[in-house]
């Protein structure tokens, strides 16, 4: 059928192009990105809120502002998986046979991360957790090996998959813990109700060998932790609807907490700063700065976005520079590089802008960045 | 509320409504609803005015502002061919969902409200609020807004939009 | 482990409901739509371009601008189909396995029109015309009995399945054709490049018996009539890009084309009026009139947005009145009863908006009704 | 024009790109590419300075003005992670496609434009731009421009966004 078309048309064709049919353009083979992944790259995820069937992810190189490509990650999309190396892309979605109804089957899917292509899936139990997203939902163990995705029916559990045998190991009930917050190559945490830690142990095939619930390290009564803690070398670094930041070392079975401090100084207090946003916090190893983005408001505005990323320093515990951001933010992220740049977004208005990390110098906007951009993720 | 008006300024096509007393991210940024152990369905069938806590209704159930509405997140099912209290046709209710508790205006009493999510289509699109009055993270998931309710529905996670059922009258701890 | 979640939390919450919790209000059961249609409803149907996964329809009733409910529809929505007494709704949906990717599967979902839920589907071969929607890419017999689906891998041809049976009958090659006009309980006619009308006959198990070419009605290299003709009783309406008017009557298996008439005046074409949009075009039965959404425009400017809307008294083929609309449109359609609303929609900003038919007075809009909507229906 | 200027002022979320010569729905109306019988792919790898019909490219080809695209229907692959003439990363092209003839702003010729999709995913959502010069109906297919060209694609409808690859200088009938 497909020949039966074509050849008439061709020669329908012909007394147009006439004798200039000589040498067309030849049109090169899909883009495949650098094998070397470029720190100063994100990820900006979307859960596309309004027709949530269709989850987007989206790769930006803040350098240039150039969108280098996009996945296509499913509906209720929270966020990819990325190992330290970036070799691969690991994405954990969700489908239904009719799109929106039917039968539910979760993957694992791998993608190329130079051709963005999937090159296979893993098939997970169908109960991944669906929420407004936060990086904490899944992740991969500190030696690349296994992916941990947490689960939510509202029974709660998690479901393990070996990442270089490409296999489903096992679903493990965490019964009042939730997140997964990596602590070593076998080892993990999960945050529970009642303010403490619970300690998962695999062993070499990805299967829990131990759960141990730990003291609460925050009163879960009054000074509730978001569940968008951050990860400062051995340190989840947890900051509560009140400003006031708990680290918690994880470097042991046995987490430990650290001193609790505050982002807000009396007065900061006095004028109404907090923290808030989906993603309001981030990271920058090297220089052990914590970015919080901030904004003026009173109880119950701990997801409001903000247009200024207060600076810390993680050793010192004290501020050490103020960014006044170009426009509202819900999510902020830094590059792991030694020339970071600082990525914000806000989920009504889905402009990428990017910013020297260091000086908090605004540099360049990227605009249509997909309809309700979530959280950012750099390589 | 400055930021709100920024966010309406430049955009029709605007993803969220306004409201006078909400904050926004709100709005967009929190999804769904959160959690009520207590099942809702079946409950003996009630003749309305047979109910002695029932609360007197007065507002516009298609605004953001009204009475139940005071922590509520998602689309407002009475925009999407349901009502405050019911799920639009063809869409399944979730049995279980989080609360919120809200003061009625018209005799001033705090009710608990249950904000029940329908389920199995896509979102409806229209009428989106939130407010995080009361919110806390999801790893105390009854209590959490960010949670889609609908994974506890028979039809699964396919959020339509979401109710706002008085539960009774909340009877305060002091 | 459900039961063990809920019953801690019950207690949990015992402190705060205390002794109020006496007769919680009684949730009803979802909203059922009455049984019998109300000529004033619309459907308005929405690819969702950005976002193609999550195709939606959403039923509006017109008098009260009440929005009633919806349907997930799947990737690459083009519209439904109704029977002429609304007692089913018949949706061809698109699905793949992966979301966009994966096993593609095509289906005719059952829906119940009070209820609005999926009551069945019959699977179709995996070809349904992906395009801009238009609603002569599927239709059902007069009888309702049959529905008629149009392919295109680019190769062409139908799908047709049986209604009362809910079976899929056959598909036959319609090479060289495209569209679905209905023109009898065993009939319809297809659009040909050459500018004929093909006709197809059906048996009563629903198998083309028949395939006919007959001559070109119009001079399909000079004056293209668009896809979105019109029914008038036993005569299919066409409209050409340059605003001339070819009825041809299908009431026999030989196509009668009827004299060719023009929308413009002389005066109006100097103005360069033409028709244009997505759905340009409805018919009022009851009174004979033909609505067509108007623009000034050159070339090539066929499917751009309008804001008159000019009516024809389509048995003396002759205008008796302008309308102006409150908003630019792509898209307008009437109702079917005596005393017909008019409703109109821009693909590029989703408020339906609602005329009285008769007078052209605005009566109201609705708005926040999806993201690219493109057709309307009335029942 | 003064409809195009009333949806840009309402609208940040705008769904379409603004042109200063071109229609707009346009820009929304319609979808996609169109047709072209000649296969495109593969074609000897001449040497881009070899070929003596190559025209001397000028403009932005991330704007909807870019010449190439004088016909073009969807979302510019350059703006996309491609290029006007290579998909972006993961997408698949389109062989068959349709084609719009485009006049080259440097030296004053026609060229034959293949506006071939790129498919496999959703929506790339940047950069809509559209014209219909040239579009017919869709019962001429290989001249629409309203169709979904990945429908001749290996990875079937799921339409991300379009090229634009010049096929040959156009010689008029007259």
């Amino acid at each position: 059928m497909f020949r039966k078309l074509i050849f008439p048309l061709s020669m329908l064709l012909l007394p147009v192009l006439g004798q200039a049919v000589i040498k067309p353009e030849v049109m090169p083979p899909s883009i495949v990105l650098p094998a070397e992944s470029n720190p100063h790259w994100v990820w900006v995820n979307d859960i596309v809120f309004h027709h949530m069937a269709d989850g987007k992810s989206y790769l930006v190189d803040g350098d240039s502002g150039k969108f280098l490509g996009m996945l296509s990650t499913g509906l209720g999309f929270i966020a990819l998986a990325l190992p330290s190396d970036y070799s691969q892309i690991y994405s954990p979605e969700t489908y239904f046979s009719r799109g929106t109804r039917g039968q539910r089957t979760d993957v694992i899917t791998f993608y190329d991360p130079r051709e963005l292509k999937p090159t296979g899936e893993v098939i997970i139990p169908p109960k991944r957790f669906a929420a407004m997203p936060t990086l904490n939902y899944s992740a991969i163990t500190d030696d690349d090996r296994f992916l941990v995705v947490y689960n939510f029916t509202p029974a709660q559990s998690v479901s393990i998959i070996d990442l270089k045998e490409r296999r489903f190991v096992a679903e493990t009930d965490t019964g009042g813990c939730a997140l997964v917050l990596p602590s070593g190559d076998r080892r993990f945490n999960m945050l529970c109700g009642d303010g403490s830690l619970m300690t998962v142990t695999l062993n070499d095939k990805g299967e829990v060998t131990h759960q141990q619930r730990n003291a609460p390290f925050f009163d879960a009564t009054v000074d509730w932790v978001t569940e968008k803690a951050v990860r400062w070398g051995n340190t989840w670094v947890f900051v509560s609807f009140n400003g006031n930041v708990y680290p918690v070392d994880v470097s042991t079975e046995q987490p430990q907490p650290g001193k609790s401090w505050s982002l807000l100084s009396e007065n900061e207090r006095k004028e109404s700063w907090r923290p808030g946003g989906i993603q309001h916090l981030a990271v920058h190893q090297g220089s052990n700065k914590l970015y919080s983005l901030m904004h003026q408001g009173g109880d119950d505005t701990h997801k409001d976005p903000g247009q200024d990323v207060w600076v810390y320093d993680l050793k010192q515990q004290k501020q050490v520079q103020k960014i006044k951001l170009d426009k509202l933010s819900t999510a902020i992220q830094v590059s792991k590089d030694d020339k970071p740049l600082l990525f914000s977004i806000f989920i009504a208005h889905p402009t990428l802008d990017i910013y020297d990390a260091s000086s908090g110098k605004y540099l360049r906007s990227v605009d249509e960045i997909g309809f309700t951009p979530t959280v950012l993720q750099t390589p | 509320m400055k930021w709100l008006d920024k966010f309406s300024e430049n955009s029709a096509r605007s993803i969220a409504r306004q409201s006078s007393r909400r904050s926004f991210i709100a709005k967009v940024g929190t999804l769904m609803v959160g959690t009520a152990a207590v099942p809702l369905l079946p409950v003996a069938r009630a003749n309305e005015s047979s109910r002695p806590d029932a609360p007197s209704e007065t507002g516009d159930p298609e605004s953001c502002d009204y009475w139940r509405y005071c922590a509520i997140d998602g689309f407002l099912c009475d925009c999407c061919g349901g009502s405050y209290n019911t799920c639009p046709p063809g869409t399944t209710v979730s049995p279980i969902t989080w609360i919120g508790t809200c003061t009625n205006p018209v005799d001033g009493k705090d009710y608990i409200i249950s904000y029940n999510d329908c389920c199995g289509k896509s979102s409806c699109g229209r009428c989106l609020c939130n407010t995080n009055k009361g919110d806390r993270p999801v790893y105390q998931p009854f209590q959490s807004n960010d949670i889609n309710w609908c994974a506890g529905s028979t039809v699964d996670v396919s959020y339509n939009c979401s109710t706002a059922v008085v539960l009774g009258l909340a009877v305060a701890d002091s």
